[in-house]
C-alpha cells in the first residue's frame, strides 16, 4: 500500500499551533507523509498543497473561534479543485464560546467536512479516525462508521 | 487585502532610537488615513479626554497606586463581535465581577489588520445574534464607539489586541480613552505571527510607544504592557523575562514610562513567586544601565495559559490558584481566565465569576511573602543567571542596539521562543514540567544558558522521566502541553495502594 | 426517650486508666441491649470481615500509606435519611469525587441517641422523597446495612457522627466494615452538647477506643480520629492542639494506635503550616512522654468551618484554597466542603465538585513546603509556647490523670472552647482575626497562656481594630464571625481610589 | 413603654449556638429582656420560659436542617399554652439542602412563624423586623407590611 499523504495546518488568522504541530508530528511518526503549513493558512493554500502532492486527506484545525467564517465554503473550494472526494477534517474550538456539541457538530458536517473533532481530542482519535476512514476508502465507502 | 500592514521601511532603518517628531507625524498621517475611522482620532480632543478622566479610570494612576497599596488587582479578558454585545460585556465584568481592569479583546481579523473581513463578522454576528468574532473589531467601530464604552464602566479600561500590528487599533483605542494596550514588538510578533519579520513587529510597536511618549509630554500617563506570556505553552520564566527586558529597552527608548510586564503563570508557587520577584528587578536593573531611570514597571501574572481541563471543578481551581499565585508573588494584577476555557471564550457571567473567585482567593492570601524561603531564593537565582546570560548576549550582538541585537539573535536561535507559530524564530528551546512542578528546558535549541544551568533543568527533568519511565526528551514536552487539561483520576488517582 | 445515654457511672470512677476487660465486657452487653439493632453485631463475625477488606479499604493502613506516599486524602462529609439516598450519594462521592475516604454522616437524632425520632425522619424521609434528616441513621439501619454501604464503594468507609454518645453507632458501623471514627471525648462534648457533663463525654468516648484497642487485639487496625476542630468557629490552632494533645492520650491510654487529628483551617498559608507540624510535633512529644511510643498521629486539615460566603464563585475559592493549605501544610487528608455550604447540605454532585476541586489544588502545590520560612518557624514557636502551657497546666491539676486533670481544668476555666454551647465549659476565650489574616485571641478569658504570648496577640490584633477604625475588644471576634462570608465587594473593594 | 421581652433558643437537637448568641447579644444591646435559652432547646421550653416571663416574642433558630421536623406544631403549643397572638420568628438554615426560598419560606408561613428569616440574615434586619412588628402590635395589627 503506498504511503497516505496529509496536508495539516491553522486555518485563517489563528495562531494556535501547538495542537496542531502535535498532531503533525503524530501523523509523521505514524507514517504519512506530512504536509504541514502551520498557523495561519489560508483555505485557499490548504487545497493548493492539496492538489500538488495528490493528497489524500486535509486536516484543519481552527481554535481561536472564528473557524465558523473561515471554513464556509471549504468543500466547494477542494471541489473547484478537483478534489472531490478528499477525506476532510476539522478540529479544535470550532466555534465562538460554549456551545453544544451536537450543534457545532452540525454546522461542521453540513459544510461538507467528514469529520469534526471535540475541543480537547487526543491525537490517538485522530489517528484512528485516519486509518478507518482511509481503508474505507480503499472499500469504495464514503467514511468508516462511527 | 487593506493598506499595507507596516510603515515604509525605507523611513529609518531599524535601530532603538526614539523616532524623530518629524518622521513621526508622517508616519502618524499615512496611518490615519488607512481606514476610515483613522480620521475621527484628533490628538489634541483625545489629550482632553484623558485628562477629565477621574484618577481611578486612567491605568497609569491605577497601577501606580495599586502597587503603593500592594493590592493585587484583577483584570479578565473579553471581547465580542458587535457594540451592544461589548458594551454589556464590561459593565458585566465591571459590576458583576469587581474587575479592577475592564479589557477589550480585538477581535482576530482586526488584529491581522483585515478590516473588511472584520466588517462582515459584525454583519454576521448581528444577524445571527450571536458574536461570529472572537473580540471587538475596535478600529471598525472606531473612535466615538471606544469612548462610549469607556464611559460605560467606573475602571480604567485596556486593549488586548494580541498583534504585531497595533498602530491604527492603539491610535483608536486610545483617543476614545482607553488608558492601556498590551502588545509588544518581540512578544507578539513571535507569539502571534507567522510571516511577520521581527524588526516590522518591532518598528510597529516603536510607533506606539512613540504615540505614548507624545501623550506623556502632554501631560497623559497612559499605561503600555508587555505580553511576556508570550505562546503560553510551558514558557519558562527566563525565556518570558529576557524578552520582557528587551521590549522594556525598546519602550524606554521611544520615551514610555509605564511599562507593565506580563508573565504566565508556571503554577508552581516558588517559582512563580521568584519569577516576579526576578522580572521585576532584571528590567530595572537593565534600564538603569542603560540611563532609564524613570520607568515603571509593575508585573503581572497571567492565570494558566496553557490548556485547560475539561471539567469545570478542576478549572475552578485553576482559577482560584491562579489568584492566589499572584497575590503571594506579589504581582500587582492578575489577568483572569474562567471556568469556561476549555471550550471558548466565556459568557460574561462565567467571565465574572472567575473574577470573583480570584479576588477572593486574593483576598485569602493577602499578606503572604515567600521572601528568605531557601527554596525561592534558589529559584530566583537560577532565573537570573539565565535572564543575564541571554540578555547580554543579545545586546553584545546588537553592538549596544537593542533592536539590531534582537533580530540578530532571533536568527542565530540566541533568542527564541518554545512553541511559536513564526518563521522568524527557531523554536528549538523546548520546555517541560519537572517532577516538583517548575517549568524546565529539555532542550535549550541554541540559547546560550550557561553550562551549569542546564545541567540542573536536565538532572531535575530526568528525575521526572525515571518517576513516571519514559526516556528523557521531547515526549516529556509533549506530555507536559496536556498535563494540565488531564482529568483528576489521572493527575492524582485514587485508590492509593492495592494489595 | 430511648435508654439511658452514659454507662452506670457507679462502674468506674472517671480516670485515664484502660478500661477492664470484665467491666468492659459488661458495659457492651448493656450498651447493645438498647435498640433492636445492637443484637445484630457479633464481634467474631466483625474481624473476620475487616481481615477480608482488602487494604485499601482499610483506614488504618491507608492513612500510613498516605503519609509514606507524602499524599494528601481527600474525604467529604455528607449523609442522608434513607438508605438508598444514602448508599447512592457514597458512590457518587467515591465514584464522581475520587473521594479517597468516603463519608457517613449520622443525622443529629442519632447523634443524641433519639432513635424513634431518627425512626420517624426514616419515615417521613421516604415519604415526602427527601432527606429530611441531616445525615444516615446509622443505629436504625444496622449491622447489615452498613456492611451493604461498605461494600457499595471502592474506599474506606469513616462514621462522621458529631456526638458525645458514640458507642452504639460506633459498635455498629465497625462491626459493618466501616474502618474509621471521627469523634472524642474532650472536643466533642465541648462543641456539640449544652447539657452533657465533660465527664461523661470522656467515658463514652472511652469505651469507643477501648472496642477500637479489643480490635487491635485481634489484628484489626482500625482508625479513630478527633476532631480539634471544636465549635469551627475561629478556633485558634494552640486550643485545638490542646484537645488534640489530651484526647490522643486519653485514646492511647485505651489501647489506640492509629489516631488522626483533624484541625479548621484558620485560612491563612503560615498559620495552618505551623498548625499542622506543631499538631504533629506536640502529640508525638506527650504521647512519649507518657510512654505511648507507637501510636500513628496523621494530622487532617478541614476546610473552612465558619460561615461561608453566599457566593458560589467566592466558595468556590474558599474550597480550593482549602486544598491548598491541606497540601502545603503537609496535611494527610482533608476534609472538604462544597459550594453549597451557606445553604444547606450539598447535593452528591455538589459534593463530588468540591472534591475534585479540593483535589486538583492539591496536585497543584503538590511539592511546595514552608519550612524554613521565618513567619513559619515563629508561627510555629508561638502554637508550642501556647499549648504547653495549658496541657502541662492542665496534666498537673489532674494529678497525672489526663481524665481528672481535664475535668478540672474546664471547671476552672484552664481549658476553655471559644463559641461553645456547653454548660460545662465557660466559653470565655474569645478569638478574631488579626489584620495579617491570622487567628488570635482576644481574651483569653482564664486560660493561662503565658504573658508575652498574650502580649503578641493583642498587639497583632490592635493592629486590626485600629487599621479598620473599631475599638479593641469583643466587637472584634463578631466581625470575624462573619468575615469570611461578607460579598467579596466588601472584602476588596474594587475602585483602588479615588480622586 | 415598657421593655420588650423575648425569648431565644435553638431548636431541637441543634447546637449551632453562634448566630443565636450573636443575635441575643444584639438584642440585649438593642434595650431587650433577653431570655436566651442557648442551643439545644426542646420546643417546649421556648414556650415555657415565654409564658413564665411574659414575652412578646419567640425567635427560634434553627440551622441544622431538621428544623422542618422540630417545628411541626410550634404555633399549636402556643396556642395550648395560651399564646395565641405571640410574635413568632424563625431563622437559619430551614430545610436539608439548597431548596428555593419561597418553597422554605412558604412552609414556615403555614407552620404559623409570623417571618422566617433565609440564610445569612443580619441581625440588623432582624432588629428592624422585630421594631416595626412590635409597633404594628401595638397599632392592633399581626404584623407590619414587608
Ligand atoms: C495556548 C493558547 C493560546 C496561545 C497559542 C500559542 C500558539 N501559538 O499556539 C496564545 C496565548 C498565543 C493564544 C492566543 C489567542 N487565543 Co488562545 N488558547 C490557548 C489555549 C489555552 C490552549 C490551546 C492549546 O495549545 N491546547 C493544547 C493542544 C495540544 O490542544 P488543541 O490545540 O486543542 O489541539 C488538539 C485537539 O483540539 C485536536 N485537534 C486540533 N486541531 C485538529 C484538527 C483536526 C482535523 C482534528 C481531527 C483534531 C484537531 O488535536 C490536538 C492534539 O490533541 C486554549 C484554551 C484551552 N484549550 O485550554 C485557548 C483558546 C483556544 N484561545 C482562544 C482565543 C480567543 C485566543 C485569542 C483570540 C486571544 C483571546 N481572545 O484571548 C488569541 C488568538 C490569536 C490568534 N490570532 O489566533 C479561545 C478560542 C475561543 C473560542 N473558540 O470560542 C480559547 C478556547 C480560550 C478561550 N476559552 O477563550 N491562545
Ligand atoms: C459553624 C458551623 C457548625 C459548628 C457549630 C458550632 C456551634 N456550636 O455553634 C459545628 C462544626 C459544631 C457544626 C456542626 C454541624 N453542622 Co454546621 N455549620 C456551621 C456553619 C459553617 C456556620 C454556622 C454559623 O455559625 N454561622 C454564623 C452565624 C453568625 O450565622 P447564622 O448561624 O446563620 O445566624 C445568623 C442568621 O442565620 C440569623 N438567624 C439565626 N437564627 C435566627 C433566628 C431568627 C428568628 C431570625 C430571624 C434570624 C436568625 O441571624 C444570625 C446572625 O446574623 C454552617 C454553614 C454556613 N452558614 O456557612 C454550617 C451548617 C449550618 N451546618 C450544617 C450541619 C448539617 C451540621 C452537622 C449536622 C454536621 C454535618 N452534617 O456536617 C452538625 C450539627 C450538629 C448538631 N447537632 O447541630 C448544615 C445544615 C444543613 C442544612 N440545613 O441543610 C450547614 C448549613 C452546613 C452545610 N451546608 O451542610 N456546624
Amino acid at each position: 500500500m503506498k504511503q497516505k499523504t496529509v496536508v495539516t495546518g491553522v486555518i485563517g488568522s489563528d495562531t494556535h499551533i501547538v495542537g496542531n504541530r502535535i498532531l503533525s508530528m503524530a501523523l509523521e511518526k505514524a507514517g504519512y507523509t506530512t504536509i504541514a503549513l502551520g498557523a495561519l493558512t489560508p483555505a485557499p493554500d490548504f487545497v493548493k498543497a492539496a492538489v500538488e502532492t495528490n493528497a489524500d486527506a486535509i486536516l484543519v484545525s481552527s481554535l481561536y473561534g472564528q473557524g465558523e467564517l473561515d471554513c464556509r465554503g471549504f468543500r466547494d473550494l477542494c471541489v473547484e479543485a478537483g478534489l472531490e472526494n478528499i477525506l476532510l477534517y476539522v478540529g479544535g474550538n470550532l466555534v465562538v464560546g460554549k456551545r453544544s456539541w451536537e450543534e457545532t457538530q452540525r454546522t461542521y458536517l453540513a459544510m461538507g467536512f467528514d469529520r469534526a473533532a471535540p475541543p480537547g481530542t487526543r491525537v490517538e482519535t485522530v489517528l484512528d479516525w485516519l486509518e478507518r476512514d482511509l481503508a474505507a476508502r480503499e472499500r469504495g465507502e464514503r467514511r468508516a462508521t462511527a | 487585502m487593506n493598506a499595507p500592514a507596516a510603515p515604509d521601511p525605507s523611513l529609518l532603518p531599524l535601530s532603538e532610537a526614539r523616532i524623530p517628531d518629524d518622521v513621526f507625524e508622517r508616519m502618524r498621517r499615512e496611518n490615519l488615513a488607512r481606514w476610515p475611522t483613522g480620521a475621527e482620532v484628533d490628538f489634541e480632543a483625545a489629550v482632553a479626554r484623558h485628562q477629565a478622566l477621574p484618577k481611578h479610570k486612567q491605568l497609569g494612576w491605577v497601577m501606580r497606586e495599586a502597587d503603593r497599596q500592594r493590592r493585587c488587582l484583577t483584570q479578565p479578558r473579553g471581547g465580542f463581535g458587535t457594540f451592544d454585545m461589548h458594551r454589556h460585556l464590561m459593565v458585566t465584568l465591571d459590576k458583576d465581577g469587581h474587575a479592577d481592569i475592564v479589557p477589550t479583546t480585538t477581535d482576530s481579523y482586526t488584529r491581522n489588520e483585515q478590516w473588511q473581513l472584520a466588517q462582515k463578522g459584525i454583519e454576521e454576528s448581528e444577524r445571527a445574534g450571536r458574536s461570529m468574532l472572537n473580540g471587538y473589531p475596535m478600529v471598525n467601530y472606531g473612535v466615538a464607539r471606544a469612548a462610549e464604552l469607556v464611559d460605560a464602566i467606573d475602571k480604567p479600561a485596556i486593549m488586548l489586541t494580541g498583534t504585531a500590528m497595533p498602530r491604527l487599533t492603539g491610535e483608536i483605542g486610545y483617543a476614545g480613552g482607553y488608558s492601556g494596550y498590551l502588545g509588544s514588538g518581540i512578544a507578539y510578533t513571535t507569539s502571534y505571527t507567522k510571516e511577520f519579520s521581527i524588526g516590522e513587529g518591532i518598528r510597529n510597536y516603536q510607533y506606539l510607544d512613540r504615540l505614548v511618549s507624545m501623550y506623556q509630554a502632554h501631560g497623559v500617563e497612559l499605561h503600555r504592557r508587555q505580553p511576556g506570556f508570550l505562546t503560553g505553552t510551558n514558557v519558562p520564566p527566563s525565556i518570558a523575562i529576557v524578552t520582557a527586558v528587551l521590549d522594556c529597552l525598546l519602550a524606554a527608548a521611544q520615551g514610555v514610562r509605564n511599562y507593565g510586564l506580563e508573565m504566565g503563570e508556571t503554577l508552581h508557587l516558588v517559582q512563580d513567586a521568584a519569577a516576579v520577584a526576578a522580572c521585576r528587578e532584571l528590567c530595572q536593573e537593565y534600564l538603569q544601565r542603560r540611563g532609564h531611570h524613570d520607568v515603571f514597571t509593575p508585573v503581572t501574572l497571567l492565570h494558566w495559559m496553557g490548556a485547560w481541563p475539561h471539567d469545570d471543578a478542576q478549572c475552578a481551581a485553576l482559577v482560584a490558584y491562579g489568584g492566589t499565585l499572584a497575590a503571594i508573588a506579589g504581582a500587582i494584577s492578575v489577568t483572569t481566565k474562567s471556568v469556561h476555557e476549555a471550550f471558548g471564550i466565556p459568557t460574561p457571567e462565567a467571565n465574572a465569576e472567575g473574577l470573583r473567585m480570584t479576588r477572593m482567593a486574593i483576598y485569602l492570601a493577602r499578606e503572604i511573602r515567600l521572601d528568605g524561603l531557601k527554596a525561592f531564593q534558589d529559584e530566583k537565582d537560577l532565573i537570573e543567571r539565565e535572564v543575564r546570560a541571554i540578555v547580554d548576549k543579545t545586546l553584545e550582538m546588537g553592538d549596544g542596539d537593542v533592536a539590531l541585537g534582537t533580530v540578530r539573535a532571533f536568527e542565530a536561535g540566541v533568542l527564541d521562543v518554545p512553541w511559536s507559530p513564526s518563521r522568524y524564530c527557531k523554536s528549538r528551546v523546548i520546555p517541560a514540567r519537572d517532577a516538583e512542578g517548575c517549568l524546565r528546558i529539555v532542550d535549550p535549541g541554541l540559547m546560550p544558558f550557561p553550562k551549569e544551568v542546564m545541567e540542573i533543568h536536565e538532572e531535575k527533568l530526568r528525575r521526572r522521566a525515571e518517576k513516571e519511565g519514559v526516556p528523557f526528551g521531547h515526549e516529556l514536552a509533549v506530555s507536559s502541553v496536556y498535563e494540565m487539561a488531564e482529568p483528576i483520576a489521572k493527575l492524582l488517582p485514587d485508590r492509593i495502594g492495592r494489595d
